[in-house]
């Protein structure tokens, strides 16, 4: 039953966070603000729902002994670590290569790296 | 009792299309790059979810291939826009 | 030789995660551990000079790979969790001051600098933009400078995080 | 009827590839006309052998109920593969012309005619 | 040019990830959904990985395309071997003479609901690891056709 | 019975056609043809033409003057000019045929969509056809 | 002119195209006797548990060698769009 | 039910990305539509119970088949009738 | 004599060997180019008389069966399936047989011919592969009973040869073409595959024989019909979806032209498959059987006058390929559109049918011979135009011989094949509608009219200064047109025999469905 409202707890926050993260990205102005949006909300919001399915199958795999569920939370372990480190390369690379395309943070303070020229 | 891992996937994918919607507004590549790139992260959480709510362990493999594949697509882009391919 | 013996195990490591639960007595059955030996050799063949590019064998290391979870799950996990606050507030809020400052991190290593930039990127508001290649300097796209930092032409990594220390801890995982 | 949807959907595909195939003067275009056209066939064939409530052919630890069709899914995987082979093929078509024409605008590609 | 030192080191350290799960897709086909197709693809997208991490210099020196070719070629002749070894032995051409008979990866499978075994299926294993090498071989060996098609800088 | 049991193949590719007609006659529904006959028929003709041939005129001398090409009195062109090039064969046919040929030959654009569009049109004129016919 | 003409030929192949799911149903297989029989005795036959395998590797085994072999021409007639060739090798006739 | 709305929900969006391919003169947008497309339909041939198909889709598609088509387009021209 | 393990896996091995060999060529053309140059040579040896040994069993035993992964048709239609086959099937009746004697023979004098042709190219390697890929897609092709399996031997055809048509770069020329085909190619091949599912949709079964026995007409299976026939009929170069034929027909090198004759008359082999074997008297047999007579006067009336004011050789024949390959499909469309009545179909359908068949045979080889001549002179004076062409009768009199050989049979000259197939379409078309055995006839005059030209304006005059030191072509290039010629004159020569022996059983086995049926599913 705890594991039941925890799974359940998970994957509200989950949701909460990927939602907030599409509102981000609807509605931040240029691409480096959308990209914060999304690239920490979602992937934050997608372990917590992996966290879920995560805890859902150790319960059962405790209650059931059953080696499958084990299964499942080892390849959606797998999946998230991948995802939290593809995420974060991603948008380093997005965010680099948006620069380097022209694109400048419109509302901005400071912008060292335009002044940097290697 | 509505499935919740249901609920969950059926939240994700509103949330995808909601995601589209920068896709086709989008100003800049870069843009509509961050968009696909969400939707990949999306993706993966809505395979997982329905994985679950489907009772087919085997399914969460696809969720894998689809979380380390959707990278490099991401890279090309991103080394394209930055005029380094 | 090895840098091949680091990425056989590595990979027969990621399959023996993978598989795991495919025998009923002992974890793994037998089959399983064979293919899983002969496939990492093969894949230890192809990308042993991938993984361990840099000749650098520092995080051979066991301490250094047990200090890697705790890292993730300690510090790491509650800088996410505030940064991800953080960036709630200013998704429904709208306040935004962004802009890009100069970092500095005397990390030397391509690891450590592969993770700090990783745990920028993850973390406090702010993203990894460039990388100075030459003095390991990166370049970070912050959602909200705080008020006078557009003046500093350099700012040291630690005062990014406003909780742990994070580039500590890269500190004492990879270098 | 709500649940042929599925059919529906393919058809609209094709017609939209088929659209962009014709309507569309640049070549990658095209070719993206193309990879849609070939998904679109891909999923009639999947969506072919769905059965209602059915899990996928493959036998596991799950509780088994009735499968759904594993021929289709067979010839979709063929079909995929056909699918990246023609279109590497033709892209490499389309670099090469750009190469000695200058052009991939339809339009302009059209030195052999009469 | 190559993308930034994060990016290549990220690739360093995801490449033996992808290789071995291609290989683990490749080697389960006949258990959980994949096969060699599947697998070679996944495998071949983390060679894909590393062309994009590094410059093109780099990478011909890296992977050879002689070596890919191999790679798709041998493939290949396993896969037609798989099936001719059906005719030598006096079946017909794509026979699955390993299954159920107790050879390597002959084991018996019992019917209905179980989590399976690596060591069945027959020839389908040996197919799909024919398969999957050709399946490497021949899609990176595309995407370096295809990078090296790109005119040079400033042109 | 297999055909490789019933001894070598060149014994019995004929075997079938033993009871044919060895010169090889082709019934069509109003006659026949046979090309053996013909060829016959024609070898008539070439030695027929080559006593003709032969019967003819004895005081014909090659290499003097009787043989050189007489043009109204005219220095002979160069050989080379002397060759009708192909385009300029046929040039009553297309001028006659012009109407003809203005609507065809734009046909043949070389432009894709265009191809595209005539494989689809007969696809869908087909469709109509075949579902009104039948 | 063009455009009208390939608006009704749309429009008759979306008709054409129309009859597919009119008369075919989503979920509901008319027949499946040749896949009943691939899942009832794919798993013993071929000794596997995943039958798409079973079916793409045994039973259809001859259609994945053709679709090997796609592959390896589309890889070989890559190759040969960006050889490098000799200078006098290509030729345009006008 | 709710499977039905998740389905209906991805078709949407099938045809939606399609027009959009459709739609965009920036064929670097047009890929990443299509890219998006093969996503979805990768999502779709999961729903339908392709687990097979499913990762072939986003092997293919994810990885490859945008990869090439982003080279090709670095190798030609990235606008649809030169530049905008 | 032979052995009997070759017999009886001959369906399989001739697949296999060229398969091997193609594989295997980039890696032995490493060592020299002569030992790959046997090595090709000796693989496609080997297939042709594999293929010869299957036709001629064939031939004289009956229709042949394959069945891949088990060991006779009984196993692969087991009781548990509702009498559906399971597995792939490959069935060789006579009309596939047919198909597998031309392909052995052109496939053979061909690759004879380009060992020399094409030495002085770089990239030989591939061009040898995907040359013996194309064999395997055709001979696939032709000899499957399994329509998806139909389908993948297509895309290898399609592929390999969309490889092979840019193969010369040209400047870009060539890969236009290529692109043209490979595109159209593929939107029809997949209009194939959506009318494969539905055949599989409605009756759940993918084998040939299994459609065929539950075919009911119904709108699906007209809608199905409709694409198969719009895809093939295109893919075979039926005017007015032929604008790629001049292209890619015209761009590739010479000897892959004369091989893609053949693969369009592959082409024409699964349009008629279909029709007959899969539809036959359920389908409305004179509606298709119309449009296939129309669709045949069409291309030899388009064909024909394209084709006379070109002045590039090679897109000249071209477009009288697909004038020739109009005469294919008004011969066996006469035979469609009197079906259902036998009385009329013993009048003059079978010979309609039979002149269209032997038109099949006798157009691969005099129109490959043609395009072989084209690639000899090619090869010595660089140039496919016309206008600069004279006076080679003084040089090559080899080639011109050749040219003669086959511009007469094309152009219908009596004691060649050309005439005896055109004499039979002429005879029968006339029973049935007098106005298509004229079309008919003018056609064949205006085609040779038209080799009137070509061979005036390139062997006819004086020797052209600018040609003086043309060389006659080299030997393997003369053996290859000369196995070709020989036919043509053969074939010539005792029409009767070959009608008898090899087209009238074939067209019969093309009519009588309920044997290719019963041969699959036993007792029809």
């Amino acid at each position: 039953m705890i594991a039941d409202i925890l799974v359940l707890a998970c994957l509200s926050v989950g949701i909460l966070f990927n939602t907030l993260g599409i509102v981000g990205l609807l509605r931040f102005p240029d691409v480096y603000t959308r990209m914060h949006a999304t690239t920490k909300m979602t992937t934050f919001g997608s372990m917590f729902t992996a966290l879920a399915v995560i805890i859902f199958g150790a319960v059962q795999f405790i209650s059931t002994a059953d080696s499958q569920y084990m299964t499942l939370s080892l390849h959606t372990l797998i999946a998230a670590l991948a995802l939290a480190l593809t995420n974060a390369v991603g948008s380093h690379a997005i965010a680099r290569g948006a620069h380097r395309s022209g694109i400048k943070p419109s509302p901005a303070v400071v912008d060292r790296l335009e002044e940097w020229s290697p | 009792m509505i499935d919740p891992w249901y609920v969950a996937a059926f939240l994700l994918v509103i949330l995808v299309c909601l995601a589209l919607v920068r896709l086709f507004l989008g100003p800049t590549p870069a843009d509509r790059a961050v968009a696909v790139d969400t939707v990949n992260t999306l993706s993966v959480a809505v395979l997982i979810l329905l994985g679950v709510a489907y009772q087919q362990i085997i399914f969460i493999d696809v969720a894998i291939v689809y979380a380390v594949l959707s990278f490099v697509s991401t890279l090309y882009i991103a080394k394209y826009l930055g005029g380094e391919l | 030789m090895i840098p091949f013996l680091l990425t056989f195990l590595l990979a027969l490591l990621l399959y023996l995660i993978l598989t795991a639960g495919s025998g009923s007595l002992l974890l793994w059955s037998p089959q399983e551990l064979v293919a899983g030996i002969v496939l990492s050799l093969l894949a230890a063949a192809v990308a042993k000079n991938l993984l361990c590019r840099s000749h650098n064998f520092r995080m051979a290391n066991p301490l250094r790979l047990i200090l890697i979870p705790i890292y993730i799950l300690g510090p790491f996990l509650v800088e996410v969790t505030l940064a991800n606050l953080d960036v709630a507030y200013r998704v429904i809020t709208g306040k935004i001051r962004p802009g890009i400052i100069r970092v500095h991190s005397g990390l030397k290593t391509d690891l450590g600098i592969f993770m700090l930039a990783n745990s920028i990127t993850l973390t406090p508001g702010t993203i990894t933009v460039d990388i100075d290649e030459e003095s390991h300097d990166l370049f970070v796209h912050n959602i909200n400078v705080p008020e006078g930092w557009e003046a500093k032409t350099e700012v040291k990594d630690s005062e990014l995080f406003s909780l742990a220390d994070i580039p500590g801890w890269i500190r004492r995982i990879a270098e | 009827m709500f649940w042929n949807l599925p059919l529906i959907a393919v058809v609209a595909l094709i017609l939209i590839a088929l659209a962009i195939i014709v309507f569309k003067k640049n070549l990658i275009k095209v070719f993206l006309g193309i990879v849609i056209l070939e998904s679109a066939v891909n999923l009639f064939l999947i969506t072919l052998g769905y059965r209602e409530g059915g899990i996928a052919p493959i036998y596991t630890n799950a509780p088994q109920a009735t499968m759904v069709l594993p021929t289709p899914q067979a010839l979709t995987l063929t079909s995929i593969v056909i699918g990246v082979a023609t279109s590497a093929l033709l892209l490499s078509f389309a670099i090469v012309i750009w190469k000695k024409y200058g052009s991939i605008d339809i339009d302009r590609i059209r030195r052999l005619r009469e | 040019m190559r993308m930034s030192k994060i990016v290549r080191t990220g690739a360093n350290l995801l490449y033996p990830f992808v290789l071995i799960f291609g290989l683990y897709v490749i080697m389960h086909g006949h258990l959980t959904p994949g096969g060699g197709f599947q697998g070679g693809a996944v495998v071949a997208t983390g060679v894909a990985l590393v062309i994009v991490a590094y410059s093109f210099e780099e990478v011909t020196s890296m992977i050879k395309k002689v070596g890919m070719k191999a790679r798709e070629s041998i493939g290949l002749l396993l896969f037609i071997g798989a099936g001719v070894a059906a005719l030598a032995a006096g079946a017909p051409f794509f026979s699955n003479i390993l299954a159920n008979s107790g050879l390597l990866f002959g084991q018996t499978v019992p019917a209905g609901p179980n989590p399976g075994d690596l060591n069945t299926a027959g020839v389908i294993p040996i197919m799909n690891v024919a398969v999957g090498i050709e399946v490497w071989g021949g899609l990176a060996i595309i995407v370096l056709y295809m990078l090296s098609s790109i005119p040079e800088e400033g042109s | 019975m297999p055909w490789w049991t019933r001894g070598p193949i060149s014994a019995r590719c004929w075997e079938v056609h033993e009871t044919m007609d060895a010169t090889s006659t082709l019934l069509t529904g109003a006659g026949y043809w046979n090309p053996l006959a013909w060829l016959l028929g024609l070898v008539v003709a070439i030695i027929l033409a080559w006593l003709i041939y032969s019967m003819g005129e004895k005081g014909y001398k090659p290499g003097t003057a009787q043989a050189e090409p007489f043009i109204s009195g005219n220095k002979e062109p160069e050989k080379g000019m002397v060759h009708v090039r192909a385009g300029n064969l046929y040039w009553g046919y297309l001028e006659a045929l012009r109407g003809y040929y203005d609507r065809l030959v734009p046909l043949h654009s070389g432009n894709l969509h265009d191809y595209i569009l005539w494989y689809l049109g007969i696809t869908a004129l087909f469709l109509v056809l075949v579902v009104i016919f039948s | 002119m063009k455009r009208g003409l390939s608006a009704v030929i749309f429009i008759v192949l979306a008709a054409g195209l129309c009859a597919i799911p009119a008369f075919l149903t989503f979920g509901e297989p008319a027949e499946s006797g040749m896949d009943q029989y691939f899942i009832g005795n794919g798993q013993a036959q071929a000794a596997t548990n995943n039958i798409v395998t079973s079916v793409v590797f045994d039973y259809r085994g001859f259609d994945t060698l053709g679709e090997s072999v796609i592959l390896f021409a589309a890889v070989i007639g890559v190759g040969l769009m960006f050889r490098s060739m000799r200078e006098e090798e290509e030729h345009e006739d006008e | 039910m709710i499977e039905v709305a998740i389905h209906t929900l991805v078709i949407a969006g099938l045809i939606a990305s399609a027009l959009m391919v459709f739609y965009f003169r920036d064929l670097l947008a047009a890929t990443l539509a299509a890219g998006f497309f093969s996503f979805l339909i990768s999502v779709e041939f999961y729903i339908l119970q392709a687990p097979d198909v499913a990762i072939s889709q986003a092997a293919i598609g994810a990885g490859l088949t945008t990869a090439i088509f982003i080279i090709a387009i670095r190798a030609t021209s990235r606008y649809e009738g030169g530049q905008p | 004599m032979i052995p009997a393990f070759i017999v009886e896996n001959s369906p399989a091995l001739m697949i296999i060997v060229p398969l091997v060999a193609a594989f295997l060529s980039p890696f032995i053309g490493r060592i020299s180019s002569t030992v790959r140059s046997i090595w090709v040579g000796g693989a496609m040896a080997v297939t042709s008389a594999i293929a010869l040994i299957l036709a001629l069993d064939v031939y004289s035993a009956g229709t042949r069966l394959y069945v891949f992964g088990a060991s006779a048709a009984s196993a692969a239609i087991p009781p548990d399936s509702g009498g559906i086959p399971i597995r792939i099937i490959f069935e060789i009746d006579p009309m596939s047989a047919l198909m597998l004697v031309i392909t052995a023979i052109s496939g053979f004098s061909i690759i004879v011919y380009s060992l020399s042709s094409e030495r002085s190219h770089t990239g030989l390697e591939s061009y040898y592969t995907l040359y013996l890929l194309m064999i395997t897609g055709i001979l696939g092709m032709v000899s499957t009973g399994d329509i998806f399996n139909f389908f993948v031997f297509l895309e290898i055809l399609s592929l390999a040869s969309a490889g092979l048509i840019a193969y010369r770069i040209d400047g870009g020329v060539a890969v236009e073409a290529a692109l043209k085909y490979f595109v159209l190619s593929t939107i029809g091949a997949l209009a194939i595959l959506v009318a494969i599912g539905i055949y599989y949709g409605q009756y759940n079964a993918l084998n040939m024989a299994m459609i065929a026995a539950r075919m009911q007409f119904s709108v699906l299976d007209q809608v199905a019909l409709v694409l198969i026939i719009a895809a093939l009929a295109m893919k075979c170069g039926a005017v007015p979806m032929h604008f790629w034929t001049p292209d890619a027909y015209s761009m590739a090198p010479s000897s892959i032209t004369a091989l893609l004759v053949v693969a369009s008359q592959a082409s024409l082999y699964g349009l008629f498959r279909t029709v007959f074997t899969l539809y036959n008297v359920t389908l409305n047999a004179a509606t298709v059987g119309w449009l296939l007579i129309i669709l045949g006067v069409l291309s030899m009336v388009v064909g024909v006058t394209m084709a006379i004011p070109q002045k590039n050789v090679k897109r000249l024949m071209a477009y009288h390929a697909v004038s020739q390959t109009g005469y294919m499909l008004l011969g066996v469309g006469v035979g469609l559109a009197v079906l259902g009545n036998q009385s009329l179909l013993d009048a003059f359908g079978y010979m309609a049918m039979e002149g269209g068949i032997f038109h099949i045979i006798n157009h691969a080889m005099y129109k490959g011979l043609l395009f072989l001549t084209a690639g000899a002179i090619f090869l010595r004076l660089g140039t496919y135009n016309l206008n600069r062409m004279g006076g080679l009768g003084h040089s090559m009199k080899w080639t011109m011989l050749f040219f003669v050989i086959g511009a007469l049979a094309i152009a219908g000259i009596p004691p060649f094949n050309g005439f005896a197939s055109k004499l039979m379409i002429y005879e029968s078309v006339f029973v049935f509608n007098p106005l298509l055995a004229v079309i008919a006839m003018v056609v064949s005059i205006l085609t040779l009219a038209s080799f009137v030209k070509v061979f005036h304006s390139i062997f006819m005059g004086p020797a052209l200064p600018e040609y003086a030191e043309v060389k006659e072509a080299p030997m393997p290039m003369l053996a290859g047109m000369g196995i070709l010629a020989v036919v043509v004159i053969l074939f010539g020569l005792f029409p009767g025999i070959v009608v008898e022996s090899l087209i009238a059983p074939a067209a019969h086995a093309l009519v009588d469905q309920g044997a290719y049926i019963g041969a699959v599913l036993g007792g029809a």
